[in-house]
């Protein structure tokens, strides 16, 4: 397929869309932390960027993408070596756009899933080992997963599991991350009655940019300007929408009143869960798995409240509960007239194929432990080096992260 | 002279101030507090919108003025007839305190006593 | 006319830019209102995303866009049937972009024209009353009007009325049902005064995100990446940069100070006026258009601000009369060089066309007339219904309808 | 080159994210202010685009880029004559897309290069002598400048002096601009102890608006949907995260505390410097660039801060030194595998080719020349004329120029 | 009656107001405030994060409750035990002042005197 | 002991800070209230801009310090000293209000009185 200028526009504008994504997960998640928070709660998300992209481009692009074997790259990409202006098989499939497109979009993926996992420790993670485990995690975690997934020789593409925008490689990946992360820094000192969100304009914000920036997400992972995109943009609003409907009702009759922060979380819910599907179901699937995103999803909060774990953003419930609702929910809704893939592949159970279940199971289980048991190790490992530790000092925590971390308070006169 | 200090719901504010204008008594101040008293709370949300939790503190306003001595009562009541909400009266309408001050002086003139309120 | 990849790059990141203006407008008119009120006028635009997505996907597109008769369309693409990869008919024109593009793009407007209403009501409309209005409102106010004026079928595009990109549909329309709501729901108590707003920087930044989403409201609306497209972008800029200009000097001469709330509502005042003739003007017709916007738009603030009637955030001055002072000037600027057009379709007053100010005449007063009559009744009938009611209690309005609707406070800690 | 509809898609969206940095810019500028002075900070950045958008579409297009002489264009792009949908050979090459998206996408450059400069005096410049300023400066030094670099006929142009996509007729031209201006207009009253950003969340916003739009401004550049872009807009990124992640050490290093404003700053510092370069460098000259514009900026602020100049916002320290270090380093990392051009042309020192860092120095000395000059000459006219003036009164300055010259606080109840 | 004003560190709020509740102080309002004593400040960072100034004013939390006289120990007691960081209590822990309040009045009902607070 | 309560012009505050340290008050606490004196409000625009209002209350800051009698008069000078926008003091500048308190207590020790302050 030769390289088209109109596809090239859209992977461009896609690219800087998604970008724009991780400072929308920061006011997201800035909005919802105390005010004494705010700035190194935001700083996790601006550093994701700066620390990923110089890894990703002398490395991590690398590792994911690079032919290698079934599980991981090898050297042949290390500093964009290769990645130019000719066309590159992707998955089986010659995109009509450049190298360099692919890399550059397959680059802020990379940058927004760790940036993702840091709601689970806001409010009291040491920003000098948070650093160290951006580089560690990037390596160890992501590009592994994205190479099983996304790369033609990856082995879960082998089976079959169908994955079209991310939902295990940064979702339920970023989700079970959080878990571990939770776990192991602690719960967060005095919030035993809650936090009470000390910005919701800006979580709205957070949550407006993501939406807009996922259409580069969704819509751009058709790697082209056509039909494909175009129906990943329909579903991908359609769920959204009606997950925040749908948590924003149910929260209504829950609590008595409809949260303004719940209808923002009920939209990240549906992008979460609608991920995984944009390229392989239709409108009306995107209704249903809209729905299911926002029930899910809120109920999954709901639980994690009752215990112990301090996912002080609820990362789990969303992006974790969220992604694999839709990685599931891909093997139920996905049809050959959306997906155009050459059945049994690109079809689900509503379409006759409920063997499709299997692959997303597969997937889900195998993204799942990986991540929970590396994402562990990694963090282990980074408690134990003296100087490290994943936490900061009571009276840091006290203070306040960004006058004691940061040296800055959030706002002034 | 006395300092009266009227705590107040933040939307009453408007209307004590031009209250007490009206009663001669144009030099005052107001704080933002949050305060308890006999009123119930706001239950608000907290994280994601599904936990809510109680909060006794509510916005008030806190107006304080330093008046004459012989001002003490009509400033009280010219408060307590802009403050209320209704008629009657309900709770969360607010207190007023009164006491002691010693001396007041005006910068820019060093004027002292109650030529300086 | 075979489907472009550039085409539908544009589109895409023009449905996008759309899109993200829902959220813009959240944020002008809530740095407009007091802090009290700030996310319960954001949640009027954000859950018109959630609500209008479904409802358009369900039936709302259809209605609109579906060839039916002159009035209204029927039920044929219900669900989003038949909207799929092939090209459509649009207007009589067959744009080089899938059916989809043409559905996913049109959304959007139907999401941005109920919320603009909101301005009218903010700080004491009924929340749970608002959701089913929406819906209402654009089954019966929006998808008869857009039938009207874009689909090939419709009476007002029968009789050669220009309207570009919704200067009738989106603008006169939200404008006018923003009177009939003002009306019923009634005067904001305490507001003698006038509100100070109470984020002024949330008022350019939502203005800046509108101005920044408007050029694919404008230029998306040629459905290509065609010199139409960028004649629509230029004089979209043009016009808007004027109008900010007017009325910031008319505002300094006016109050002795030159106000930045009344810079960015009169950026707004110039996207509005220029939206119907963006496909029909130059550079120096839209000098012309935004001129007239930021003044009439100001002077219709100053005359509103004289009656009892409470439109809070002036959506009539802004919409309406911006509005029609587009539609007006769209008859008298459009230029055959510019809109392509086959004279005397697309041919105003300075070519030589004074017959198109009739047709625009009449479009000005259909649309006037059905919003006016139709919003009033159905605002009138939820009114009526027990349970409903369109004005919250005396209590939850003093104490503003965050904490008292939504729960939430907009800021804390 | 015919006119393409991929190429003018990407234009079209570049040019609407070139101008969503101007209002990026005002967050940034407006969060390091005092809170006092929020709006008028925002204000000039603001109506930069109302007053240039006219002036540029009356005559700044066409002196700057109509053919003319050596130093300067002539009228004939008058009112946007002659800017259509035929296709404009730019510097002595046809770009696939209309005239009149080029015209577009420039003018968006014309925006920013004067609100650039308003960081240098911020919190105490008079509005209504900006507005004059903004006029004169677009006039007698950007149009000027412009066209010596970008229009075929320039004579910097003429001596193959290499700035992609405007770090002499941008950044060191504002930057120098913003010496003589903080010079000129004196320091602020009582800001010895310097002053702590008032909205550092804002400051993060603004940041990150500017990324997103910077690839509008880089990327788009290339005036084409094509590897060049795709390599711009990955340059881009690289050099503005190293950038970010070299300030934020360098300052952890410095003041013992990582600042979230300084690395913001130092995001913007990479973008600056990698601007003249993207068109011309690699990946690896990226993060060669990226690192000293961290490092060179960062040390340039520390340095000024020594001096009694009072460049409010360090307009010189970013735009001025990485403008003259992304020039130099142009000249050293650009290779021809990424220009593509007939070598010399297009070749830096590691590729063999000395002799471009005189072409660039001379470019930078031009700039820098001719900048500070007509600057000054223009202030202090303007300083000058009974009425106008450069500074508001002591008074004004202390109430804060909100209050004082827009009759607003930006913030309240 | 008498007003304790107690200036605490702003993540010991909850606990004092705890504790006053304990101890029947229900009435009170809290205020932000920030304050100087022996407590050294904090480096914050100015401009673009270059250089850093010394800030000797901390935010602290003002709380503030009229008692009747007989009350004023115990409620001193309750604020202490709350507001220390830990038990040998640190600089920066805060300062109580009392101060005499000749009236109060309940908006509501007009009530005065100690049936009013 | 005396509470010194001045409000003054917010762009003074350092300058007043600054003064009392220099008299060896180094205690205090500032507040930001917003009042009405005899100084002119402003004129804000409200709504889109095209109409004002008049705001008669502005924004100030509010000292407030502790100090032992003795000290009373120093201070009242080192603050009329600082606060004034000039030589000859403008409207606007301010007021001084002093009043009696009756007990001081610092949490951490415990001391009480003048040793407390
Ligand atoms: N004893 C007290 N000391 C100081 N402030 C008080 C006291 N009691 C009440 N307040 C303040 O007055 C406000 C209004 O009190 P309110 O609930 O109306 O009291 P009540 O119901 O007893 O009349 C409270 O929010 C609080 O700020
Ligand atoms: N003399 C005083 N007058 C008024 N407020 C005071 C005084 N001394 C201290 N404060 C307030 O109390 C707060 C806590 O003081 P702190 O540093 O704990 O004092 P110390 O170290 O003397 O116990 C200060 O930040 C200030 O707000
Ligand atoms: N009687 C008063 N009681 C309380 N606060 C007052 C009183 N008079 C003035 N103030 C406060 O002092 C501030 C400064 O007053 P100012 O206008 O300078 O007074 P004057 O002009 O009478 O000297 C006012 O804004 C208000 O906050």
């Amino acid at each position: 397929m030769p390289i088209d200028a109109g596809a090239t526009a859209w992977v461009l504008a896609a690219s800087a869309l998604v970008l724009f994504m991780t400072p929308g997960l920061a006011f997201f998640y800035g909005g919802l932390v105390r005010g004494k928070n705010v700035l190194s709660t935001i700083m996790y998300s601006f550093m994701a960027m700066a620390v990923i992209i110089v890894a990703w481009v002398l490395w991590g692009y690398s590792l994911a993408f690079s032919p290698g074997n079934n599980f991981i790259g090898d050297l042949s990409f290390i500093g964009f070596q290769e990645v130019d202006g000719r066309a590159y098989e992707v998955a089986g499939v010659v995109a009509p756009i450049p190298h360099a497109a692919y890399a550059i979009f397959q680059l802020m993926f990379a940058i927004i899933t760790p940036a993702l996992i840091t709601g689970a420790f806001a409010e009291r993670f040491k920003f000098s080992t948070y650093l160290i485990f951006l580089v560690l995690w990037m390596t160890f975690v992501y590009a592994p997963i994205a190479h099983w997934v996304w790369s033609g020789n990856g082995w879960l593409f082998g089976i079959g599991a169908l994955d079209f925008a991310g939902g295990t490689v940064v979702h339920i990946n970023a989700g079970v991350a959080a878990v571990a992360a939770a776990w192991l820094v602690g719960r967060r000192r005095g919030v035993e009655h809650g936090v009470v969100p000390h910005n919701v304009p800006f979580v709205i914000l957070g949550a407006s940019i993501l939406w807009f920036g996922w259409f580069g997400f969704n819509a751009g992972s058709a790697l082209n300007a056509n039909y494909q995109a175009l129906n990943a943009f329909l579903v991908t609003n359609t769920a959204t929408a009606t997950a925040a409907l749908t948590w924003a009702l149910v929260s209504w009759f829950h609590t008595r009143k409809p949260s303004a922060v719940g209808a923002a979380s009920g939209a990240v819910a549906g992008l979460v869960a609608i991920t995984p599907a944009s390229g392989f179901v239709g409108p009306l699937g995107a209704l249903a798995i809209g729905f299911g995103a926002g029930l899910f999803c809120y109920f999954g909060v709901q639980l994690r409240v009752r215990t112990k774990l301090d996912d002080a953003l609820d990362v789990f419930a969303v992006h974790g509960i969220g992604g694999i609702w839709g990685a599931l929910a891909t093997g139920i809704f996905a049809v050959v007239s959306v997906s155009g893939l050459t059945p049994p592949a690109g079809v689900g159970v509503i379409d006759g194929h409920p063997a499709q279940m299997w692959a997303q199971l597969r997937a889900v289980a195998a993204t799942f432990g990986y991540s929970l048991v590396v994402t562990f190790a990694i963090l282990k490992v980074l408690d134990f080096i003296p100087g490290l530790g994943l936490r900061v000092t009571e009276k840091e925590e006290d203070t306040g992260l960004d006058v004691s971390l940061h040296g800055e308070r959030g706002y002034a006169e | 002279m006395k300092k009266i200090e009227a705590i107040v719901r933040p939307e009453r504010v408007q209307a004590v101030v031009d209250a007490l204008e009206k009663v001669g008594c144009v030099g005052l101040n107001v704080t933002q507090v949050t305060g308890r008293g006999r009123q119930k709370g706001v239950v608000v949300h907290t994280g994601r919108g599904v936990e809510t939790t109680q909060i006794n503190m509510l916005p008030k306003s806190r107006i304080e003025t330093v008046v004459a001595d012989a001002d003490v009562e009509k400033v009280i009541e010219a408060i307590i007839g802009a403050a209320r909400t209704n008629a009657t009266g309900a709770i969360g309408d607010g207190k007023i305190f009164v006491s002691p001050v010693l001396e007041a002086i005006r910068v820019s003139s060093g004027e002292r006593g109650d030529a300086a309120i």
